[in-house]
């Protein structure tokens, strides 16, 4: 059991991190975002693996529907979106691969070393676990909860504003 | 065993639904006619078009389907009759449809034409509006039943449907999944009149097929997911269960279809703002009758 | 055994056999010129059994259903190159097929005949949807060469792959196929196809849209001889006076310099001339693989597509000495082509393929890099100066445009009308329109062949055109028929009014997705068409039930209501359904004696002219049942000379003829119709509209694009 | 040593290193936007890491990948709002020519 999960972690992780790759590597900015989702989706079925049932399957909805609006403003702000010119658009690449591979490395060090205690508790099941969930966001997390749905409504009323386009009256 | 069964209900489903889109698109009720269909576009050439995103256009349709039968995956047919009964099946739900979304960008994208762009990017426009609309009277649905699982929210309509219990969130989420399945009129993205086929223009010979299947299996799994949240899944007298549930879908797609033909396609900022402005609010009131009633009158 | 003449590759045997069979069965039609014609012609396509595909991609049969002028059947061998195979042409009538290959079944032009026609290209595809050899078909229209340009600078076109002078990108290849009357709009072509950018204001393409493709190539040319040392110079987009022969950074504000665009052309053209001329030296190898991946360069292949190893998109390689080639001889055709004006069609469908949806429209701005040069920084393209005067769309948003062409054989739209929209996103940035540039009217002909010939050319009111000519021809020689034959006539032409009209709702309903609306009116437009008067009182019932669903039921409406509102000046219905009371009918003495008044609406928009043409149906059909008796007009025998003009209300609205007859003959004739007027409202009413709402108000006016040009 | 975790916050990391190339090398302000989306999600997965293997008892772990799940959402949203605020006002969205962000 345990080693089919190690198998399927190790599968999924693996997708995860190509398509993450893939992302920067492609000149097709579609394929960018798709690629994106793709990754996303893999830590999604990463959490299924993982029994995180109600995170996973939600991780894997959200992100479907964010990156295909991700997709869309890709075609709008690049200069170009099919990437049949394969332009290069990096800047400072020197750096940011130093900065990603000390980051990559740091956090593995600290991972393979920090000597985590085993074995693997076992977890509640499904629907044990989203009765709980629930339990905790309306009950102790609640005012969590409605923080973030504030924020959520803050930000989408700010993006809004911030994107709408200025009106005749308001230029003048 | 169980899966071998409903991939055989969903075969026959979707044959049946594609008996009822010719009746209800050339007026003609014909038992034979998907059939051959089927068969001629797989004898068709296929074509590849021209400075195509190759990767795109094979996957969209292959994605499609893949997000049809995922969706069908936790519709149960009758009791102990589903592929998973997940604990959070209805959210899955929605998961799977979302990629409908993904495969049509995809599709439409990828033959590099300008009708099927426009049609892939309708669809992401349209998609706020049908996926709030499916979401939320879904959480109405799942208040009442105190689970997400697909056969406790049939369970907990033994004493009353939903769609008695909660008609807006029916009629919202019918309305709803006719936009996910592009279903006239809301079939925005491939329009015959406004597209030209739109992201199935440049489609052909069996990668036709596949998208067509999908679309199927896509209606077949929404009229399914109707029943099971709205219409009392399995429930009825007298028949089996799965015959119950075979029977509504099909009254449910049939309902469906014949709504299209008998309307004229909506447009797309019609449709953004009617969900937005009406739907959003009508569903936003359900789920609070549903919270009223559900604790004044416990049925 | 026969062979269809779009036959698959492949023995007809075993697994094969069955599907031909269901092909034979599942017959899908793409119909040229369009239904609005077909139903006009008197075809039932439902009744006949007959499912029709929106795109020829779904198409297995080409019902040629109607007249087709040059124009169209170049756009027609478009529509068939872009059928998938096995494929087959049904032609009914006697139609000049064109570049198109002849009829696989031809039959006549009647109900019975489709009928027929559909019986014997089902027994013909069952014995002969395979065959081991198939005749390539290539349509002159698609005739094509390549040429390499940039995604961000479409007015960059060279023949061999390369960088563009510009942004330093790579050229991509496409593919340029059709021609022009001249090679200036050759380039305007190239532009509609690939480029969306066709509306940008660059440097350069100013100078590149004045100047002839020809022309550009001889600049080409002679650029070899004398820039083989021109490098590009770069300029700071906020210090002009920072230039510097090398990229690099300003020294006064730190911003990457840009490549200035003149010298960059300038260079580009010298480098690529100079390349081409390298290249010519050369005898002309078959490289094994002219594809390359960029990260790879031992993935090589034959076609472009995608890198098996990182999925990048194959690049063509540097030295493809088949494509440069490909490309010369390409351009000599191009020049010797005939006049091409079935480039709208070939965008319409099929030619997707040469729109460039990905990268071309996309061309904000080149973030240009010198990947070529070692050790030099990128330099940076300036998006900001790159998307500066571009158009900016109402929201304010910098835009790049789509011109995606819609018609002639567009689906939601009359038959033959050709269109260009500029789409931004979903909605409408500008429009041009045109209609068929129909045949010159035939001069030194006899009255009789005239009103025949006018009568084919405008298939949408036949009736109509032949009243036209008869009227004209009485003017013209000064004979008058008696009083109840020309009420009888006018009843001739009441009755096209009213099949004229529902045709209209039929095509409107299709457009809308209104199937079932769609049908009934086809059927009923097929039975009125023919119908005498004592039939179309039977009728009645049927048309008025239909009227009021049209009117009252499926929600049209809420469609209709509000969209592509005219006013100003206008004719016919459109004029009527604003207010106006213009009809030429209204003092016409005979149309006096029937109690003729015109009908008016109000509000002018796309809901007012379908209740317009509804109550100008009831009314046609009182008008009708007044006159009592239908008779088709007669022409009057002509001698000697003359000259005449008459007006007539056609469905459409007046129109009006002058004829000069010389010697009993017709020697010279002018014919005016209310196509040009309106369309010519056309572009302003759809502006900002959505495309959905755009086609709905163009299908709403009823134009007529057989009637265009005389 | 649990073999399961470290492989799930060994992916997560290198996720990281990925997300954190993304978002400095990248000159445009949607690209870079993916590179943070991935980062987060980095942090996701170990978040989700950290309940299933070491604290599967607390529920409030999920409750924090759900506001970082917000987070992502509400992330894309300004960061697209200023996206379009930016390219309306100077026709780009390019970081290179932010130049009065530079300090």
């Amino acid at each position: 059991m345990s080693l089919a999960t190690a198998l399927f972690l190790a599968f999924f992780g693996v997708a995860a991190i190509w398509f993450g790759v893939v992302v920067f590597r492609t000149h097709s900015m579609v394929r960018s975002a798709i690629a994106l989702l793709f990754s996303q989706t893999a830590i999604g079925a990463m959490f299924l693996v993982m029994q995180a049932e109600f995170l996973g399957v939600l991780q894997i909805m959200m992100m479907a529907t964010e990156m295909s609006v991700m997709a869309i403003f890709m075609v709008m702000f690049m200069m170009d979106p099919g990437g049949m010119g394969k332009m290069d658009m990096t800047h400072q690449k020197r750096l940011s691969l130093w900065a990603g591979g000390i980051g990559l490395v740091a956090a593995l060090v600290v991972i393979w070393t920090a000597g985590w205690q085993g074995p693997a508790p076992d977890v509640p099941g499904a629907d044990e676990q989203a009765r709980l969930l629930g339990r905790e966001i309306l009950g102790r997390s609640m005012f969590i909860f409605e923080s973030a749905a504030l924020m959520i409504l803050t930000a989408m009323i700010a993006a809004t504003m911030v994107a709408i386009a200025p009106q005749e009256e308001d230029t003048q | 065993m169980s899966i071998a069964v409903i991939i055989l209900a969903l075969a026959i489903g979707c044959y049946a639904v594609a008996v009822l889109e010719g009746w209800a698109v050339h007026g003609r009720l014909s038992l034979t006619r998907p059939a051959t269909s089927a068969l001629a576009l797989l004898g068709r050439e296929q074509i590849l078009p021209r400075t195509s995103d190759r990767l795109f256009f094979e996957v969209g349709p292959v994605l499609l389907l893949v997000a049809g039968l995922l969706s069908v995956a936790v519709i149960p047919l009758a009791p102990g009759l589903i592929i998973t009964d997940l604990a959070i099946g209805a959210l899955f739900l929605n998961a799977a449809l979302a990629y409908v979304l993904v495969a049509l960008i995809m599709a439409g994208w990828g033959p590099n034409g300008a009708y099927g762009m426009v049609g892939g990017w309708r669809f992401l426009g349209q998609f706020i509006a049908y996926a709030m609309l499916i979401v939320m009277p879904i959480t109405a649905v799942a208040m009442r039943a105190e689970s997400l699982s697909t056969t406790q929210i049939v369970l907990s309509q033994a004493a009353l449907w939903n769609i008695a219990y909660q008609p807006i969130g029916f009629v919202l989420f019918v309305i709803a999944a006719m936009g996910v399945a592009w279903l006239p009129p809301i079939d925005l993205p491939t329009g015959g009149g406004d597209l030209a086929g739109g992201v199935e223009a440049e489609y052909t010979g069996a990668r036709l097929a596949v998208l067509r299947l999908a679309r199927l299996v896509i209606i077949v799994a929404l009229a399914g997911a109707t029943v099971t949240f709205y219409l009392g899944g399995w429930l009825g007298p007298w028949l089996p269960g799965w015959v119950w549930t075979a029977l509504k879908t099909l009254a449910v797609a049939a309902g469906m279809l014949a709504l299209g033909s008998r309307l004229p396609r909506l447009r797309e900022a019609k449709y953004l703002e009617l969900s937005w402005k009406l739907g959003i609010t009508l569903a936003l009131a359900n789920i609070f009758l549903v919270g009223v009633i559900a604790l004044v009158v416990p049925i | 055994m026969m062979d269809l003449s779009g036959a698959r590759q492949g023995l007809l045997r075993g697994f094969r056999g069955l599907v031909a069979g269901a092909m034979a069965r599942d017959l899908r039609a793409f119909v040229v010129p369009g239904e609005d014609v077909a139903n006009a012609l008197g075809l039932d396509l439902d009744a006949a059994g007959l499912i029709r595909a929106v795109t020829p991609r779904h198409a297995n049969v080409l019902l040629i259903a109607g007249p087709l002028p040059t124009a169209l059947a170049d756009a027609a061998s478009v529509v068939w190159a872009q059928m998938p195979r096995p494929r087959c042409i049904l032609a009914l009538g006697e139609v000049d097929l064109g570049p198109l290959p002849s009829a696989d079944v031809t039959a006549e032009m009647s109900q019975a005949g489709l009928i027929s026609g559909l019986e014997d290209l089902r027994k013909l595809i069952r014995n002969g949807a395979f065959a081991p050899d198939i005749a390539e078909f290539d349509a002159p229209a698609l005739s094509e060469w390549i040429e390499y340009t940039c995604p961000m600078h479409p007015e960059v076109i060279s023949d061999e792959p390369g960088k563009c002078p510009k942004c330093g990108m790579f050229l991509v290849e496409r593919r340029v196929s059709g021609a022009a009357p001249h090679a200036h709009e050759g380039h305007e072509g190239h532009e509609g196809h690939e480029g969306h950018e066709g509306h940008e204001g660059h440097e350069g393409h100013e100078k590149s849209s004045a100047v002839s493709t020809q022309a550009e190539k001889a600049h080409h040319q002679s650029d070899a001889v004398t820039s083989a040392e021109t490098s590009a110079s770069y300029v700071c987009p906020m210090h002009p006076e920072v230039t510097s022969d090398t990229p690099g950074s300003c020294p006064k504000c730190g911003m990457n310099l840009v490549p200035q665009a003149e010298a960059g052309e300038h260079a580009h053209h010298g480098h690529h001339a100079h390349h081409g001329h390298g290249h010519h030296a050369e005898p002309a190898s078959e490289p094994t693989g002219p594809y390359t991946c960029p990260m790879h360069p031992e993935v090589t292949s034959d076609a472009p597509g995608s890198c098996p190893k990182c999925g990048m998109d194959l690049v063509p390689q540097t030295e493809p000495g088949k494509h440069g080639h490909g490309g010369h001889g390409g351009h000599k055709h191009h020049k010797d082509m005939p006049a091409q004006e079935g480039q709208g069609e070939h965008a319409a469908h099929g030619a997707h393929e040469q729109q460039d949806a990905h990268g071309a429209h996309h061309g904000h701005a080149g973030h240009g890099a010198a990947p070529d040069i070692p050790g030099i920084e990128p330099h940076f393209m300036s998006m900001v100066e790159l998307t500066e005067g571009k158009p900016v769309s109402p929201d304010g948003l910098v835009m790049e445009w789509i011109d995606a062409p819609f018609g002639p054989f567009f689906p939601g739209l009359p038959g033959g009308l050709q269109m260009v929209l500029t789409l931004d996103g979903d909605s409408i940035a500008g429009a041009d329109i045109k209609g068929m540039d129909a045949a010159a009217l035939p001069s030194g002909v006899a009255l009789e062949d005239f009103a025949a010939s006018l009568a084919d050319a405008v298939p949408l009111s036949p009736v109509a055109m032949r009243e036209l000519a008869c009227r004209a021809a009485e003017a013209a020689t000064g004979q008058t028929a008696p009083k109840d034959v020309l009420t009888a006539r006018a009843a001739a032409v009441e009755r096209e009014r009213i099949a004229s009209h529902l045709n209209w709702l039929a095509g409107l309903a299709r457009q809308v997705g209104l199937f079932s609306l769609s049908r009934k009116a086809a059927d009923l437009q097929c039975d009125v068409r023919t119908a005498q008067a004592d039939g179309l009182a039977e009728q009645e019932g049927a048309i008025n039930s239909l009227l009021t669903a049209a009117r009252q039921g499926s929600f049209l409406r809420s469609k209709l209501s509000g969209i592509g509102t005219l006013k100003g000046a206008l004719e016919g219905p459109a004029a009527r359904a604003a207010g106006h009371p213009s009809d030429a009918r209204h003092g016409d003495v005979v149309y006096d004696e029937l109690g003729f008044e015109p009908i008016t609406q109000d509000q002018g928009d796309a809901m007012a002219r379908l209740r317009q043409r509804c109550a100008e149906i009831a009314q046609s059909l009182d008008l009708i049942a007044e006159a009592g008796a239908i008779a088709m007009p007669a022409v009057p025998r002509a001698k000697g000379d003359g000259h005449g003009m008459a007006a007539l209300e056609t469905p459409r609205g007046p129109a009006t003829l002058y004829l000069t007859l010389k010697g009993g003959m017709v020697s010279s004739t002018h014919l005016t119709t209310p196509f040009a007027a309106l369309a010519a409202h056309v572009p302003d009413v759809i502006k900002q509209m959505e495309l959905a709402d755009a086609l709905t108000v163009i299908g709403s006016l009823d134009l007529d694009p057989w009637s265009a040009t005389q | 040593m649990i073999p399961e975790l470290m492989i799930a916050l060994s992916v997560g990391a290198a996720l990281f290193g990925v997300g954190l190339y993304g978002a400095l090398s990248q000159t445009n302000l949607v690209m870079i936007i993916m590179g943070v989306e991935l980062i987060l999600a980095a942090a996701l997965l170990n978040l989700v890491a950290f309940w299933r293997y070491l604290h599967p008892d607390v529920t409030a772990a999920k409750m924090f990948v759900l506001i970082v799940m917000a987070v992502m959402a509400v992330e894309m949203a300004v960061g697209f709002g200023i996206a379009i605020a930016r390219f309306r006002s100077r026709g780009s969205v390019e970081m290179e020519e932010a130049r009065e962000l530079k300090g």
